[in-house]
């Protein structure tokens, strides 16, 4: 779908900012959650956990649990098939444990009882005979070669000889001869980085509501990113067939990629088969992090050559990155991205995906991408200050653009680094004064972005109004930026109409929201579908003027013959023309299916200001700025949304939050208390400055907004952080007793 | 005739080659020439590969049509947060 | 479990002696619904003393304030008078939590969860803060200095609850100061923290000081050899760092995922010297 | 476990349930009351999601027993609007997008209303502060600030 070339258009309501279509429901707390559904009959669900990182499971009693009052379904491994696919054996492995559990927390039984106080109460009465196995969780540790292996068989083809079993997969990119680039430089600098695992930390804990009757029937509510892929995944796991398992999505407290699998929805299911009853699972927060997926912890090293002038010669990125104790495909994207904001002679990433007795990881908005460009922004930084050089300039200088040969690969089509790079220098935020102890930090970000596979379906409603049905959770505001674009499109006002999500059983497959890929994808199918509806309507117009349907357009909302030559009639709004509908031909619809592609890169650019107290390391964040190219807002507040709260979770990331694990393998701080999200009083406001560079794959030019904010302020901060203490910082987070002890070592 | 680009740990699975010539005219046939030519790509091809063509990533959709003279790279398939 | 909500508090030492299996009181709740929540504790017994008479007044007695057990933070915040006398004490109280927490949270039951890192603790300390305690035989007194008896623990006995604190009278220019460090600004429990109280005679020399540090030891430690080097001085800076350096010494931290031994350290110093300073600052102005 | 019958007033009504005696408040209004508006985030009283007033205090009602609501009013998000008249908080946050997943906004609102009853023009800093033991993980917060802040001059001005 190309961006439309009369796209000179004014938009009429694409642009504004009407209130949100489920605002009331939700501020009235009348909105349903995941934990909000109830069902007659219905069981509480809960799931024994591994109290150890690694170890046999040498036999499970369950024998007690079973035989205790009100417990109506006990269920373990034994209870679940083995599939064939090996994704889909990794996600059920992960829900519950087979044979042995792979880190601390992992699920390897459930109880189904008539209250949640006896199912946990039935939980301690399962008896468990472990064989404990030895452990690793940092990432440096696992890939030795005599490290513990978390799972045997797991290497690909591509990883290279000398290295633990525990390392999964290995990618390399660039171009570009590295050594003669080297060798141009001026000053070349290498440095090693950490980055801790991170969790998504979205405050409303997985839930679900599961029935699953004895003629093969399901119901699933869940709170995910994706009703269909968990339907593909719960009907794999299950076995049973797609038609017959309809989920529907809850409304969705928070997901940052994290709600884009399964954990708890095929256990209730199964221990819903296995009672007969309808079966509600809730985690607490310390299942959530437990047992969902935080993001990838790193290791990293970093090369780069620059000139006196700034000019890079050669750069070079090795990540190795944990992903928990299942194969994950993170670090291609690492790597793919460390370097994709600047335009080089010769440039190399390696990526090494490692297992680890953690969790599996879960997408974490901009997954992979973090962490790499947080490690080469370091270094660039420091060679700016190492040079005396300005960094904007430099990064301006360095700046990838349209035809530049990416670090990935592709060349790149229009993009809007440059205008947004100066944007951030002719912003008054990049020229005003600091005081002692304070510093600036600069970072660019960049994130692919994604399509997909999408469907939507839009009803011409006899009143006048636009039904829209479309298959992607609505996490941040997407149903008023569809029904603002069926709008803009039909030509009426954004009240007349209702988008609503559908379940799995009323509209074909769509991916799961991720990717910052809805505003855009679905966006995209519902001016298609607003399109062939308009095309409908044109069509019922002219049968009833009497001339041909190529003769009418549609404007402002209405058929009108197309010129002179067509005839002389009054225009038909979509309200006549919808009035009449069952006169002129039946029920009027559009509907759109696509695999959506040209979703377009983004890249964003962040200014932060902080201060560092020098005698207790404590970074207070005082002014930040986000420069980001929208291609096309569509409804600002929400696009400056998506800003404000990618760069608070990338603040949190850089300075507080983190897993801690102890020498025993265990998660030390599995609560809201030790892992420090940021809280309002620690943060300024986060001003936003939106950039729209048409997006040349879509009608609007509309680009995904979601991931990219993420990712500037690790560096941003770090960057702000060293220059504040005269210190380069090499590790995230930077909590204050890193920051205080590299002040003291400094002197 | 389009030239395809692979990534670097690919190179390996492909005589070492880093642009591989190929006659295809959507990426379906892409693929298929890739993996009838170097087997050792398979592994690879059938865990998912997206195509960036002339900038532009496609991360399914086979029936893509490659003009003549485009850029042609193959990338990872990937997934968002 | 049973929840039981006696009218006096003889009752509810009754009810905590002669409960065979666990017992646990609940003030605000805060820690002890948290402990039961993560299966910490599983009590067979709740005595909630929140309608014991007086228990959640604060009261003027002999220039002073005697502190129910029941007085939340956020009540104690809106007390102009303790506020006045005793501003260290209360902004120790209010940092224990967030504003849902101050509206529950007790220096009762903070002091009595024992845990080293107890916010209002050390303030109570600086403040030589005297624990007023019923028990099956009948009341006592305690200085809170005495209470804790190590992570978790405390020095009262089977069936006794501590029914107020009292903060005594203030002479003319005397003033407390707490602090904390927390990773956050918000929501955190102490990395390390200070408490000074001191007193200012006439000329503004430090006539009389309290120097007590959280978070650094298994208990709340009063450092007096970080009140000697205040007093007779004008807390000049050879004076600050004579205390910082006390203060440091007497420091026995642990390592662990809050904090270093070396971290608290360093930084339970600089809280003490900024806490003095404070004080001073907050003593002046009375005098 | 014996369960103890309770009297209670929930946003101005009278209501009466039973509950078990280690039974918080927020489970007590959500599974035994249907106000389902309450949500928890983390059951610890760090994330400020079950926020209510009790007694006209603030609380996390995580951290409640529901026994103790015996005799006691409760105020949930439910009663903040006047039937379909929202309450101006619950239309500044609206207009202002200061809800994303929109699932800390219940505790949100709960707590700035106690905060705006106490003060009625507070400054930002103190705004911050009041709702540092909220966490929001869509926002950044900002836009939930100036939507206080612009629900306050609202009513400062009626």
């Amino acid at each position: 779908m190309a961006f439309d070339q009369n796209s000179k258009r004014i938009f009429k309501v694409v642009g504004s900012r009407p209130p949100r279509p489920d605002g009331v429901e939700k501020v009235t707390g009348r909105a349903l959650y995941g934990a909000d559904m109830t069902a007659p009959g219905m069981l509480s669900g809960a799931i024994l956990r591994s109290p150890h990182a690694h170890a046999r499971i040498v036999s499970i009693d369950t024998s007690a649990a079973e035989a205790l009052q009100g417990v109506k379904a006990v269920v373990t491994s034994a209870d679940f098939g083995v599939p064939d696919d090996e994704f889909l054996r990794d996600v059920q492995d992960n829900c519950m444990a087979r044979g042995k559990v792979l880190y601390h927390g992992h699920a390897l039984g459930a109880v189904a009882a008539t209250s949640a106080a006896v199912a946990k109460q039935a939980l301690a009465l399962i008896v468990v005979d472990y064989e404990i196995l030895p452990h690793v969780t940092d990432v440096d540790a696992a890939m030795r070669p005599d490290a513990p292996v978390v799972q045997e068989g797991r290497s690909l083809e591509n990883v290279g000889p000398g290295l633990s079993q525990n390392v999964t997969s290995y990618c390399e990119f660039g171009h570009g001869d590295l050594d003669a680039g080297f060798d141009q430089a001026d000053l070349i600098i290498s440095r090693s980085f950490k980055t801790a695992a991170t969790h998504q930390g979205y405050i409303e804990p997985h839930a679900c509501l599961a029935s699953l009757s004895a003629d093969g029937r399901g119901d699933l509510w869940c709170c995910t990113q994706g009703q269909f892929f968990v339907r593909t995944l719960c009907a794999g796991i299950l076995g049973i067939e797609a038609s017959q398992l309809r989920v529907t999505a809850s409304e969705i407290g928070g997901g940052f990629g994290g709600k884009t699998t399964v954990f708890i929805e095929p256990v209730a299911l199964t221990l819903a088969r296995k009672s007969g009853r309808p079966v509600k699972i809730v985690m607490s927060r310390e299942e959530v992090f437990k047992a969902t997926g935080p993001t990838v912890s790193s290791s990293m090293d970093i090369k780069i050559g620059m000139t006196r002038e700034g000019r890079i010669t050669a750069a070079q990125a090795q990540l190795r990155y944990q992903g928990g104790a299942f194969p994950c495909g993170t670090v291609e994207m690492g790597a793919q991205a460390a370097f994709a904001a600047y335009d080089l002679a010769a440039v190399q990433t390696q990526g090494w995906n490692v297992l680890t007795n953690r969790p599996k990881e879960a997408a974490y908005r901009a997954p992979g991408a973090p962490m790499a460009i947080y490690a080469v922004e370091s270094v660039v930084d420091e060679l700016c200050q190492q040079l005396a050089l300005d960094p904007l300039a430099v990064r301006l200088m360095n700046a990838a653009q349209k035809g530049t040969l990416s670090s990935y690969g592709p060349t790149f089509d229009d993009i809007g680094l440059r205008a947004t790079l100066e944007a951030a220098q002719a912003h008054p935020h990049y020229s005003a004064p600091l005081r002692p102890n304070q510093g600036r930090g600069l970072s660019c970000g960049f994130w692919f972005n994604f399509g997909g596979n999408t469907c939507v379906s839009l009803n011409i409603n006899t009143d006048g109004t636009v039904g829209i049905t479309e298959g992607n959770p609505d996490i941040g505001g997407s149903r008023a930026s569809i029904s603002l674009m069926a709008a803009e499109e039909l030509g009426i006002p954004y009240d007349k109409v209702r988008t609503i999500v559908a379940d799995t059983s009323s509209l074909g497959y769509n991916d799961v929201t991720d990717g910052s890929r809805v505003t855009f994808s679905v966006g995209l199918a519902t001016i298609e579908a607003a399109r062939s509806a308009i095309k409908v309507m044109c069509g019922r117009a002219a049968r009833i003027w009497g001339i041909e349907e190529d003769a009418v357009i549609w404007e402002d909302g209405c058929a009108k013959p197309a010129g002179p030559n067509a005839g002389a009639f009054p225009p038909m709004s979509l309200a006549e023309i919808a009035a009449v509908s069952a006169n002129t031909g039946g029920p009027i619809a559009g509907h759109f299916e696509v695999n959506a592609d040209g979703a377009g890169v983004s890249f964003g650019v962040h200014l932060a200001d902080v201060e560092v107290d020098p005698e207790t390391g404590a970074t207070k964040v005082l002014r930040y700025t986000v420069f980001q190219d929208a291609g096309k807002a569509v409804h600002p507040d929400y696009v400056e949304g998506q800003m404000q709260g990618g760069a608070v979770q990338g603040i949190g990331w850089a300075l507080n939050e983190e897993y801690i694990y102890g020498a025993d393998g265990r998660l030390q701080n599995a609560g809201f208390l030790d892992y420090r999200t940021p809280v309002a009083s620690d943060l300024p406001n986060i001003d936003t400055v939106i950039l729209e560079i048409p997006n040349p794959g879509h009608p609007y030019g509309v680009r995904g907004v979601g991931e990219t904010p993420i990712v500037p302020p690790l560096a941003a901060l770090s960057n702000a952080v060293s220059r504040a203490i005269g210190v380069r910082l090499n590790e995230l987070p930077m909590s204050p007793p890193k920051v205080l002890g590299a002040i003291m070592q400094r002197g | 005739m389009v030239r395809v680009k692979i990534w670097g740990s690919l190179r390996p699975l492909a005589d070492g080659q880093s642009e591989i010539e190929l006659e295809a005219r959507t990426f379906k046939e892409v693929l298929d020439q890739l993996g009838a030519r170097y087997p050792a790509l398979r592994p690879q091809i059938k865990r998912g590969v997206s195509m960036a063509l002339n900038g532009r990533i496609y991360r399914e959709a086979w029936f893509t049509k490659i003009p003549p003279e485009s850029e042609v790279v193959l990338m990872p398939y990937m997934a968002g947060g | 479990m049973r929840y039981e909500r006696p009218q006096t508090a003889t009752q509810a030492a009754q009810l905590l002696a002669n409960e065979p299996g666990l017992a646990r009181i609940l003030a605000g709740g805060t820690d002890v619904l948290v402990q039961m929540k993560a299966g910490m504790v599983t009590p067979d017994l709740v005595v909630d003393i929140k309608k014991i008479a007086q228990i959640g007044n604060i009261q003027s007695e002999e220039g002073g304030y005697r502190i129910g057990a029941a007085v939340s933070g956020a009540q104690l915040g809106e007390h102009a008078g303790v506020c006045a006398q005793w501003p260290g004490v209360v902004e120790a109280a209010q940092l224990i939590g967030s504003t849902q927490v101050q509206g529950r949270a007790t220096m009762v039951g903070n002091l009595c969860n024992g845990s080293p890192a107890a916010d209002s603790v050390p303030a109570l300390v600086a403040a030589n803060a005297v624990a007023r305690i019923t028990g099956p035989n009948g009341t006592r007194d305690c200085p809170v200095a005495d209470i804790p008896a190590g992570p978790g623990r405390t020095t009262l006995t089977k069936g006794e609850l501590i029914t107020s604190v009292f903060l005594p009278a203030r002479p003319q220019g005397a003033a407390d100061a707490y602090l904390r460090f927390t990773p956050r600004t918000e929501m955190d429990i102490a990395v390390a923290s200070a408490a000074v109280s001191l007193t200012l005679d006439a000329q503004g020399r430090c006539c009389e000081a309290r120097v007590v540090l959280g978070a650094v030891a298994p208990r709340v430690v009063l450092v007096a050899e970080a009140a000697a080097a205040l007093i007779g001085t004008h807390l000049e800076p050879p004076a600050l760092d004579a205390m910082v350096a006390a203060c440091r010494a007497a420091c026995a931290p642990i390592d662990d995922k809050r904090g270093t031994v070396a971290f608290r350290t360093q930084v339970a110093g600089v809280l003490a010297k900024r806490a003095a300073v404070i004080a001073q600052t907050r003593a002046g102005a009375k005098s | 476990m014996k369960t103890i019958q309770i009297s209670t007033t929930v946003n101005g009504d009278a209501l009466e349930t039973l509950c078990a005696p280690d039974e918080t408040l927020l489970d007590v209004l959500r599974n035994r009351l249907g106000l389902t508006g309450v949500k928890e985030g983390c059951g610890t009283g760090d994330c400020g999601a079950c926020s209510v007033t009790l007694d006209g205090r603030l609380v996390c009602s995580c951290l409640v027993l529901g026994v103790e609501a015996d005799g006691a009013h409760i105020g949930t998000v439910e009663g903040l609007a006047d039937h379909d008249h929202l309450h101006p908080l619950q239309r500044h946050f609206i207009d202002g997008a200061a809800l994303q997943c929109g699932i800390c906004t219940p505790g949100i609102l709960v707590a700035a209303k106690a905060l705006l009853d106490r003060n009625p023009d507070p400054s930002e800093s103190e705004i911050r502060y009041w709702l540092a033991g909220n966490l929001c993980r869509c926002t950044g917060y900002d836009k939930i600030i100036k939507a206080v802040q612009s629900a306050a001059a609202e009513m400062r001005s009626a």
